[in-house]
């Protein structure tokens, strides 16, 4: 069956199917009862499903984080929401120490099958700490997963696959692209979760980019066209572990890429990406890999963010940059 | 203690019994064993004015971000006797930590009420000096501002401005779900562990977001104290009197070196969370009346009349004057400059940093391309 | 509460009053109106056992360490009769989740004592399934696993295993120290508003490494779970018998659906932190001496000969059995295999991953190289 | 006056003067008091300098450095200790998100002149927890300054420059070097506080550590010299803002980079490295920037740490894989 859904709406569904399938999925987190969670992506689970499996905390995230490791080793399957990307710091300790490092402490005798929300990015006008984008801190370490969507049907098909699976995986999800629609087909997983994927097919430059980005690249895919660039547009869509066949066998055809996120580029995953793709593709490259990114400061107020954040025009300069070389 | 007993000694957390209260909702004086307050008409009717003040102030934020001139608001309707009781409370020597609800406190502190606006509006992040206004920038993360109010307290302590009446004091605030957070819990401890001068002010609204007050506690907040090594004390926090009086005394307490203190003050968010939230989609209309019922203002207002303290006319020119301060908050509000792009390199690192330098000038550099190139 | 009743009702943290005692130093009997037990000599004799066991095996794990053969201990010295006491009154569908000392509590769930050797010979990071055990894998981050503890009683919530006398309860322990640690205090917040099955069992040792409790509190710990809602108890931590009833106590209560419990274990660490830490930096000798006097075993020994329930031959033949016992441990810490290098890239993910396998392909052909050549 | 002196007792001797300089400087954190910390790195400094200036702290990291934060405003100087390097993740969020952006915040109105002292890194046989290297979530952390001690006489100068400076600075020390004795000069400071430096002039191949690693490459360098490779090794010092005049200007030179770090390498330090000399060495790289590293895992178990660290070896055979591009 092929619908037409937003994001947050896809997310809700793919929720809903997972409490369907198992009943051992619970979903817990600040206001995602009654209220439905800040952004409705938990919109009448609550109601349908009971108090019981639609838990709402008490404010305090490593609570949250640290209990559902508890529910995990009883058997459960816990689905935390973290409210916004900058909440997440007080469960850092738990998701870092614990979370990732049980499996491999137990010497593969327990799992912790969690998925831990986090609708992330700025774009929203928000006051501070509702536009971060902390995906790195959680890439740079062993033992979690780490995916982000970028679109309603990635964004069905990928929750249900993260709560499927038994890795520890934190999900972002595109904070400010939650109510842009797209196609979903809800039969059958177009993508395996742990997999890049080939968006918008190109020859001249590879632009990498995940999350609410990979609406902006494609846009400036679009742009480019005009002057005659063909842009090759790649969703990452797992950010640890990375998935850099397509990404290898796209830069070697076109000899340049450019990374595109919202986060610092110091230590952002472009760096990451950056120095696999010049180890693995150096004969190829005709310049180095750019990265349009956030800049290295807090994250700005609201009315400044428009500046702060990658979009079309730094794309388009990026690429500039790069035929440049 | 036997389980039995601990469950009879508490009451549900949500019960208004049980507290400090000097002025009830019919506006009657009622009489404490341990607070009270020697108010003076002048002083009486500057409350009032205090009070009305806010509350339009803050309606008007509420319209100002209605009208998509602020970004969001967080609205303290319904918290202004806690606010202002509080706020005034405080000696000037005094520092308050707010979270971002405190306006009214602010406004007690004398501070001009645009401060915190540039926050809301987005044009900064509070960007105000804290120590010279000696009221902290608002704190978004729950709970955080507690643990830098009670360090600053432990540095009151290491300076030796405690002990006597000029001895300084910390208030720091924060609210019902902010009370399930580590880092509250962990200030309590550093506190009490240091003695430091500083009341734990926590802001009852009832709510956090969506979640009602049985999602953080069982048993009344204020009770929480006890087991840290401190008193704990709940205030009617619609009681503008007992706010103040209780406030005061354990203002006092810590400055003259007898530690913390942790102050519940009842009361209850009248309207949304922020101008973001539904309240509709988690609590009913009811509740919400039975509450009005105790307004913070309505109650002060009837002690005024039936002691014949203020007229009608008084009455009026508090509303006129509170109305002028409006229109003069919003005038300024759509007089704030968006800040120059550049601002976001500044103020990274007090030293600098060449790397954020360089990122400044490739950006001035990109920016100059389109007004060479004369748009894109 | 006034303040000066607060400073009433606040003994200070360490006095080792008003605590449930049912067997005084001196092997005679007390009665408690709360607790009580009902031994049999057998059972006594038993828990003799226990505690001398568990007491030579931690002894000889510290001199496996200065031996080299463990990279460092974390001794129960002197917490013997908190450990025996608590670990005897799970049943066997109770969960615990230790520290990193819980070496007795283990080893009373009818654990094999090698279990945690291997953490701290440094050839795995525990290695068990907690779950086949009933018994979580030692925890060294301060605190972390009270969390896992209330996570896991919620789930026998969601099971419905609560209500009758085969329901399920949880222990969660942690040190006087750990208290302070806001996953602690958030971990009595989750538990007592869904009304947890769980026990928090703090062993209060009386130091955090080398601070004394006074660096963590004011007043007694079991006084903290009032104010989140549930009771909290002191109990004589080297008293075996006090410490089985008032756990055993604390757990049926949560089986039943009453919700946690706080148990204040006082007792003394009699040992150096770990075999990393020079105690003598810091505390005073008479210090260890005047708890010397209140050691766990010796009273139940006097216990026993007071009332003709154990004769010399008993004594020896548990001194004899428990040597035997740390023998046959020592010679399997000696033989516990270092682990294969490629363990390393082993588990990191239940799923595994492209990136993992690659590292350890490389790791291989590496090696391989060195082979090759030779050695390099 | 010049010293031989253990990078501990210069570690020690730095902060007694830095508290000797300046009376506002205050020490924080577990066991530091009577005890002189897990590593004595404070010994003798509570009996000299008082309670009040060296706190021995609750047991709470989130407390310690929220409270430190407060002691800031209040015009002091905190100095906290992490006990170690895995027991900071507590404070994270009051380390991401207060004492890396209250500058920012305030517009510059108030300085958070903090150091957070983190002994790093494995090698001494613990258990786990106690070998981490958690840099590069700080570095990626605008706001926050980074910096790495190799040796006495940078621990005995960095510290007092750390603490002397109004930044926010998370200070990481080479726990397993502690014991490693060398001169101190205690007149003058030899280098800035966030300037990388040559500290083995080479012509082949440039390798950049930090902490704990520069000895290893220094070593690696004396071995490959037998072999007739001459290594430039940049002990880089100051891991944010990172100073890359030195590193570009020694590539540009040898053609070849090899980075080395204790911490997993994705999106470690070597990530960013890699990334930024590949966009300004790119004509001059012989080969890609290659990355000797701790593998994508948990810090395993104290009897594989030999084999999960870089040691002299595997820094020689990056460059055997440098020099075979
Ligand atoms: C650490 C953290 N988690 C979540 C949030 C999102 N959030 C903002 S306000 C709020 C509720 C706060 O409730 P309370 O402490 O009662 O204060 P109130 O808003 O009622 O004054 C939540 C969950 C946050 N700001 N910080
Ligand atoms: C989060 C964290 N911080 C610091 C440490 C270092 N540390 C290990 S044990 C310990 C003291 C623990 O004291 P307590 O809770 O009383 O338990 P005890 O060791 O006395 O049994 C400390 C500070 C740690 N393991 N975890
Ligand atoms: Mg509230
Ligand atoms: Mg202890």
């Amino acid at each position: 069956m092929a619908d037409t859904l937003t994001i947050g709406k896809a997310l809700n569904l793919g929720l809903r199917r997972a409490m369907e399938d198992d009943p051992k999925v619970v979903l817990m987190g600040e206001d995602i009862g009654k209220l439905g969670g800040v952004f409705r992506i938990t919109d009448g689970l609550q109601k349908d499903f009971g108090e019981d499996r639609v838990i709402d905390t008490p404010l305090a995230e490593s609570g949250i984080v640290g209990t559902a490791i508890g529910l995990a080793l009883r058997g459960y399957r816990p689905v935390v929401e973290i409210q916004f990307d900058g909440f997440v710091y007080p469960a850092y300790d738990q998701i870092v120490c614990q979370v990732a490092k049980m499996h491999f402490r137990s010497r593969g005798k327990v799992s912790l099958p969690i998925v831990i929300r986090i609708p992330f990015g700025g774009g929203i006008g928000a006051v501070e700490h509702h536009s971060e984008s902390p995906e790195a801190y959680f890439a740079h370490t062993a033992g979690l997963k780490v995916v982000a969507c970028s679109n309603p049907s990635d964004a069905y098909w990928m929750i249900q696959q993260a709560i499927a699976s038994d890795d520890p995986i934190v999900f972002f999800e595109p904070k400010r692209r939650y109510w842009e629609k797209g196609p979903v087909d809800t039969d059958s997983a177009p993508f395996a979760l742990h997999e890049s994927v080939v968006t918008r097919p190109g020859s001249d430059v590879t632009v990498l980019a995940y999350g609410p980005m990979v609406r902006t690249a494609l846009d400036a895919a679009t742009a480019a066209e005009e002057d005659g660039r063909s842009l090759e547009v790649i969703d990452l869509r797992t950010l640890s572990p990375l998935d850099m066949v397509p990404v290898y066998e796209s830069v070697r055809r076109t000899g340049r890429a450019i990374v595109v996120h919202e986060a610092p580029g110091n230590l952002g995953l472009g760096a990451e990406l950056a120095a696999r793709i010049t180890e693995e593709c150096f004969y190829s490259l005709e310049a180095p890999v750019l990265r349009v990114t956030g800049y290295d400061t807090p994250y700005p107020a609201a009315r400044l963010e428009e500046e702060y954040l990658p979009d079309l025009d730094r794309v388009l300069d990026g690429v500039d940059r790069s035929f440049g070389w | 203690m036997t389980r039995a007993e601990s469950k009879r000694s508490a009451p549900p957390p949500g019960a208004d019994v049980d507290f400090v209260q000097l002025l009830t909702p019919d506006g009657e004086r009622v009489t404490h064993p341990d607070y009270s307050v020697d108010f003076d008409a002048d002083e009486l009717r500057g409350l009032y004015r205090d009070l009305v003040t806010v509350r339009k102030l803050d309606a008007e934020a509420t319209a100002l971000q209605r009208q998509g001139e602020l970004g969001i608001w967080a609205s303290l309707l319904g918290q202004e006797a806690a606010q202002v009781g509080s706020g005034r409370a405080l000696r000037p020597q005094d520092m308050a930590f707010p979270t971002y609800r405190e306006h009214g406190v602010l406004y007690c502190r004398g501070i001009d009420p645009i401060m915190p606006l540039g926050l809301f509006r987005g044009v900064d992040q509070g960007g105000w000096d804290p120590i010279a206004n000696k009221f902290g920038i608002y704190t978004i993360v729950i709970g955080a501002q507690t643990l830098h109010a009670t360090g600053y307290a432990m540095g009151i302590n290491k300076d030796g401005k405690v002990g006597t009446d000029e001895g300084e004091a910390v208030i720091a605030y924060f609210g019902d779900g902010a009370t399930s957070q580590g880092d509250v819990n962990e200030s309590f401890i550093f506190a009490s562990v240091y003695n430091a001068p500083v009341v734990f002010f926590c802001q009852n609204n009832q709510y956090a977001i969506s979640e009602p007050l049985q999602r953080q506690t069982r048993v009344p907040l204020y009770q929480r104290a006890s087991g840290f090594g401190f008193p704990g004390v709940r205030v009617d926090g619609n009681d503008v009197l007992a706010s103040y009086a209780v406030t005061r005394a354990a203002l006092d307490n810590a400055r003259h070196g007898q530690g913390p203190t942790l102050i519940e003050a009842y009361t209850y968010r009248m309207g949304a969370h922020t101008t973001s939230d539904d309240p509709t989609r988690y609590r009913v209309a009811s509740e919400v009346e039975e509450w009005q019922a105790k307004d913070p203002i309505a109650r002060v207002r009837k002690l005024l009349e039936r002691e014949g303290l203020a007229d009608d006319e008084f009455f009026a020119s508090v509303d006129a004057d509170a109305r002028t301060e409006a229109v003069k908050l919003r005038e300024r509000v759509l007089a704030l400059p968006d800040p120059d792009p550049t601002e976001m390199f500044a103020n990274v690192y007090p030293n600098g940093s060449h790397e954020i330098d360089a990122q400044r000038e490739q950006f001035a550099a990109y920016h100059a391309s389109f007004a060479h190139e004369g748009g894109h």
